[in-house]
């Protein structure tokens, strides 16, 4: 038991540090995907169940889900705006 | 137990919630209406709480469990005068802004009414609750509230980037405040106030001084004191109107109401033997606030910016006011939120005025337009000689309160910090008035010393000729307000009693823990000869108009050679407000550290 | 400041930062070594109080009930602000299909087609996916799980249905006027059954029903209906929050951007 | 061990602060906060633990057993509906403000200095 707490322990800390240090947003969101399942993990190991099953839904579904939206809007719209700039100019 | 405690977090929620439900079908009028009137009824509610208060602490035990042998197994509402007249007043700024915005935002349906009442419930919640898990809660509330309405004008850029600065400091803050409740659970196995104040005893260890120096800071985040300051000018800037009424009128003082509730409920004993140590910090951070902010507020030409900064000066003395650690000094600062929040958000709505009518409220661009406003011009300068604590406003007394209980331990100082800030403060705003209402001065030319434009939309859509009476309401009765309050005789006791009310650990503990029935002594009267306060603040008003009109004159030296070295200083002060919130979170962690490392040494070596 | 002195400004900052938190860090008990009261009296007598089996559950709903309630309203308050903020603004307009909105010169950007195996797979999904959102509300009480988190799984149902076949079908499912009511009715279901426990009670969310029998679905009083109403609540409000991204992405766009 | 866990979550604080502090880029600035919110449920969750101790859940396990502390469990609760909400909040804010100036990155808004 210690031995597996140690490790989740250790995963988290390196995870976590990962994915602060991703720079590329799209990457990110898949970098705190995972962490979200790794979080679960240590609460599960941790006897936190309830919070794990939260944890799972929330982090690892819910919040990735809502960043990669985000992301495609913001590509999106900078091709939108690059469109419209060459419509501008054609005109 | 009262059974009208929870209805102040309740009506105001429970309308929000009906009013999202039937966003689409309710005509405007009606919807506005019923976000009026939960204003009123939870107004009321609260004034009723106040009236209670006063012979003993209202308690509430949510789901009815109450303590058992000392442990509390629910939630509380703890409802002192202090907290009940803060959540008064917030119910009467909201209404406030509510009116004043009647005429406001048409697109947007009724989701604008229904942030506001989320917004206020958040804040009686805040002020009565007395579980400190239960705070952090009503902390997030607000502050969700709060960032959705900074951002409202989302077609705004500037808009975003100030809500963004604004919502990633403040989250910053929660966390820090959630990390000290969280040391404090693990070192107590509690989080009723009354429960870890009595547990923590008079222990003072590293565990006890980080928990408190993180809650501290994180609250002093949502209050803007220096280094954790820079949010507020940003979010002002570009909040709308009736929002900055409610940001600078209440929600940067409740930051300052929430640190002083958790040091007398739980840290009061362990820092018992160390006061001095602590007054130090508080003093030295309450007057550094307070004259950066005058010096940053006096060099501003967006009207709103100007105001914010004003705001971190006024914030700053209220540190002060708190940093005495005397039930007198306290006194003094409910008084000063009350006067401060009254003049600042008629100040606001004022500012808002300008904007309706003219589609600025940059000072230059405005300059000697709004001279047929003269009702308007005569609210904004009243309001401003209440910034000046001129005698007469509720903002004297206050002042007067805070200046006594310092020069009773031998820090009458202080008053210089609140000369410094008075007259800057004040002086910029009677700059304002001078420039818009009466033209003086120069316009759109004058050297303003790098001060930035930004530019601001409208907020009302209709053609604006005239000015709606709901919106000039408001400002008038709020200033009206500030003096009345400062004419009531008895008020200055009330509030000395509320205070000794809120500094006693021991009733408190028993009131909560052992359900006892502990009769508030009223405080004794108290004569101060007021001769020289009134001389002071009647010099601080002179001087406010003093360089008011110098600064509109040709006598002003902006280009001398004396002042070279203040406009450096200022353009230096300038260059750290940079908006870049890399920038403020780096300030935030230095802030928290250099907290944590004065503190801890102070301590250790005395 | 620029870049390089704000990052040794930091680590300076962040050094001294780690040390006192390190410091108040030190004065706690060893890991594993909790020592209460809180906690260990609650566990002792929820069970016995409340009927229920999940203590966390009954902390949740019951003991610390209020906090659940603003933690509801926080929630409420951002997809309200979320909604405002991802407002449509002057100059976007909405398109209403989303073939037009996806199909677009660059190839690298319309959507894969999902082959109808797929789609039934995807559909046949949504059926499980609900019952067990239903199962983890329902059980809130009794195991791991409750309003809370058979909401959020309730919640990505439509977007399965979203995956299999388009945003229309997506929008038919979830009537965002429908929606918006369900999550104001569960909030403020929260609210009333609340104030039943003040009036019946005397006090704010006084649990004032029948517990029944420890063990059984319909145990823990108003635990269970608090229950179900955070699940309408989470449910709805994810549901918004995701639908207001979703149409930001597939449906907003520049006028005239084409 | 019986530190690592608390050491864990100030590392987690730290190393948000540093990912916020040198952000180029508002949507990756919003999930190092939520990096640096998970330092809440580290502390909470280690403060709570019981070496030995079942979860707060007495089905099919007799009350009276040695058990975790299921208060901390309920205050994590709390705070992932609060990290969710504030992520959503923020990306909607980043998102607008990409819209308008066409840049997430905070070393190239100048319209708030002074």
């Amino acid at each position: 038991m210690l031995f597996l707490q140690f490790t989740i322990l250790s995963f988290v800390a390196v995870t976590a540090t990962a994915v602060v240090l991703t720079r590329d947003p799209a990457k990110q969101a898949i970098g705190i995907s995972f962490y979200g399942l790794v979080m679960a993990l240590m609460f599960f190991i941790f006897q936190a169940p309830d919070v794990a099953l939260s944890q799972i839904v929330i982090g690892a579904v819910a919040l990735p889900l809502m960043i990669l939206l985000a992301l495609t809007k913001i590509r999106r719209h900078e091709e939108e705006e690059q469109a419209r700039h060459k419509e501008k100019k054609a005109a | 137990m009262s059974t009208l405690a929870p209805l102040p977090v309740v009506i105001p929620l429970s309308v929000a919630a009906i009013l999202s439900a039937l966003n689409k079908f309710l005509h405007r009028r009606i919807s506005e209406a019923l976000a009026v009137a939960a204003t009123v009824a939870t107004g009321v509610i609260c004034g009723v709480l106040l009236l209670q208060s006063q012979a003993q602490p209202v308690i509430h035990w949510f789901g009815g469990w109450t303590p058992r042998a000392g442990v509390a197994l629910g939630i509380s509402f703890v409802i002192d005068p202090i907290g009940a007249g803060a959540a008064v007043f917030a119910s009467l700024l909201v209404l406030a802004a509510l009116v004043f915005s009647l005429h406001y935002f048409d697109t947007v349906g009724t989701l604008f009414h229904v942030l506001m009442l989320g917004f206020l419930g958040a804040m009686c919640g805040f002020t009565l609750t007395g579980d400190v898990f239960n705070l952090f809660v009503f902390f997030e509330l607000m502050s969700a509230s709060a960032f959705a309405l900074c951002g409202y004008k989302v077609e705004e850029p500037e808009s975003m980037q100030g809500a963004l600065n604004f919502a990633v400091t403040n989250t910053v803050g929660a966390f820090l405040v959630l990390s000290g409740i969280a040391l404090l659970y693990g070192r107590t196995g509690a989080l009723n106030m009354a429960q870890i104040g009595r547990t923590l005893g008079g222990n003072l260890d590293g565990l006890v001084i980080t928990a408190f120096v993180f809650i501290m800071a994180g609250f002093f985040i949502k209050a803007a004191v220096f280094p954790f300051h820079f949010w507020l000018a940003d979010a002002h800037a570009v909040a709308p109107t009736p929002v900055c009424v409610l940001f600078s009128g209440i929600m940067v003082e409740l930051g300052l109401y929430a640190v002083q509730r958790v040091y007398w409920t739980m840290f009061d004993g362990s820092f018992a033997a160390h006061r001095w140590d602590l007054r130090a910090l508080l003093l030295t951070l309450g007057s550094i606030t307070a004259v950066l902010g005058a010096v940053m507020c006096f060099g501003q030409r967006h009207i709103k910016r100007l105001l914010a900064f004003s705001t971190v000066s006024h914030v700053g003395l209220l540190t002060i006011g708190f940093g005495v650690l005397k039930a007198g000094a306290l006194a003094g600062v409910t008084l000063y939120v009350l006067g401060h929040g009254l003049v600042k958000a008629a100040l606001f709505l004022v500012a808002g005025l300008l904007l309706h009518r003219f589609g600025s409220v940059d000072e230059l661009e405005l300059h000697g337009r709004a001279r047929d406003l003269r009702a308007t011009g005569a609210v904004f300068f009243v309001a401003a000689l209440g910034l000046a604590a001129m005698p007469g406003f509720a903002t004297f007394r206050g002042e007067s309160g805070i200046i006594d209980a310092a020069g009773s331990i031998g820090q009458g100082w202080v008053r210089a910090i609140f000369f410094i800030s008075g007259v800057l403060t004040a002086g910029a705003v009677l700059r304002v008035w001078g420039r818009v209402f009466r033209g003086m001065g120069k316009g759109e030319e004058a050297e303003t010393a790098g001060a930035k434009k930004i530019n601001e939309g409208r907020e009302t859509t209709q053609p604006s000729h005239g000015i709606p009476a709901v919106m000039f309401a408001p400002a008038f009765v709020l200033v009206l307000l500030a003096i009345a309050l400062g004419m009531t005789p008895g008020i200055k006791h009330a509030a000395r009693t509320a205070a000794m009310v809120m500094q006693d650990r021991a009733s408190y503990q028993a009131r909560v823990l052992e359900h006892a029935w502990i009769p508030v002594a009223p405080a004794q009267e108290e004569h101060t000869p007021m001769g020289k306060g009134l001389a002071w603040s009647f010099a601080t008003t002179a001087a406010a108009l003093l360089v008011a009109f110098l600064s509109l004159s040709r006598y002003w030296p902006s280009k001398h050679a004396l002042t070279r070295p203040a406009a450096i200083t200022v353009r230096g002060l300038r260059s750290i407000h940079s908006g870049h919130i890399g920038d403020y979170v780096a300030f935030l962690t230095f802030g928290v550290a250099a907290f944590g490392v004065v503190l801890a040494a102070l301590v250790h070596f005395h | 400041m620029n870049r390089r002195t704000r990052l040794v400004f930091f680590l300076l900052s962040a050094a001294a930062f780690a040390g006192v938190y390190l410091w108040g860090l030190k004065g706690l008990p060893p890991v594993g070594h909790y020592r209460g009261p809180y906690g260990d009296v609650l566990n002792r007598v929820a069970t016995y109080e409340r009927h229920v089996t999940d203590v966390v559950t009954a902390v949740n709903f019951d003991y610390r009930g209020f906090d659940t309630l603003g933690e509801e309203f926080i929630l409420f308050m951002s997809v309200v602000g979320g909604t405002v903020l991802l407002r449509r603004q002057r100059e976007e307009e909405k398109s209403e299909h989303r073939d037009e909105s996806l199909a677009d010169q660059s190839p690298e950007r319309q959507a894969p087609e999902a082959s109808d195996a797929t789609r039934v797979l995807t559909l046949a999904l949504v059926g499980p996916l609900v019952v067990f959102g239903l199962y983890i509300v329902a059980h809130g009480q009794l195991t791991p799980g409750g309003g809370f988190q058979g909401g959020v799984v309730l919640a990505t149902a439509p977007l399965l249905v979203y995956l299999a076949g388009n945003l229309k079908k997506f929008k038919q499912i979830t009537s965002h006027t429908l929606v918006e009511v369900t999550e104001a009715v569960g909030a403020g279901g929260y609210l009333a059954i609340g104030f039943a426990g003040l009036i019946l009670g005397g006090s704010y969310l006084r649990n004032v029903a029948a517990l029944g029998k420890t063990g059984m679905i319909n145990s823990g009083g108003t635990i269970a209906l608090i229950n179900l109403a955070t699940g309408l609540e989470v449910a709805a409000g994810f549901v918004l929050l995701l639908y207001a991204f979703l149409e930001q992405t597939l449906e907003i766009r520049l006028r005239g951007g084409k | 061990m019986s530190f690592f866990p608390y050491v864990l979550a100030a590392w987690l604080f730290i190393i948000g602060l540093y990912g916020i502090v040198t952000s180029r880029n508002f949507v990756h600035l919003v999930i190092c906060l939520a990096v640096l919110q998970s330092s809440t449920y580290v502390l909470l969750l280690s403060i709570g633990y019981r070496v030995g101790g079942v979860a707060p859940v007495f089905a099919g396990v007799k009350v009276g057993t040695p058990a975790v502390d299921p208060v901390v469990q309920a205050l994590m609760l709390t705070d992932i509906v609060v990290e969710a909400t504030v992520v959503a909040l923020l990306l909607a804010l980043a998102l607008q403000l990409q819209k308008h100036t066409n840049t997430l990155d905070p070393d190239k808004l100048k319209a708030l200095e002074g």
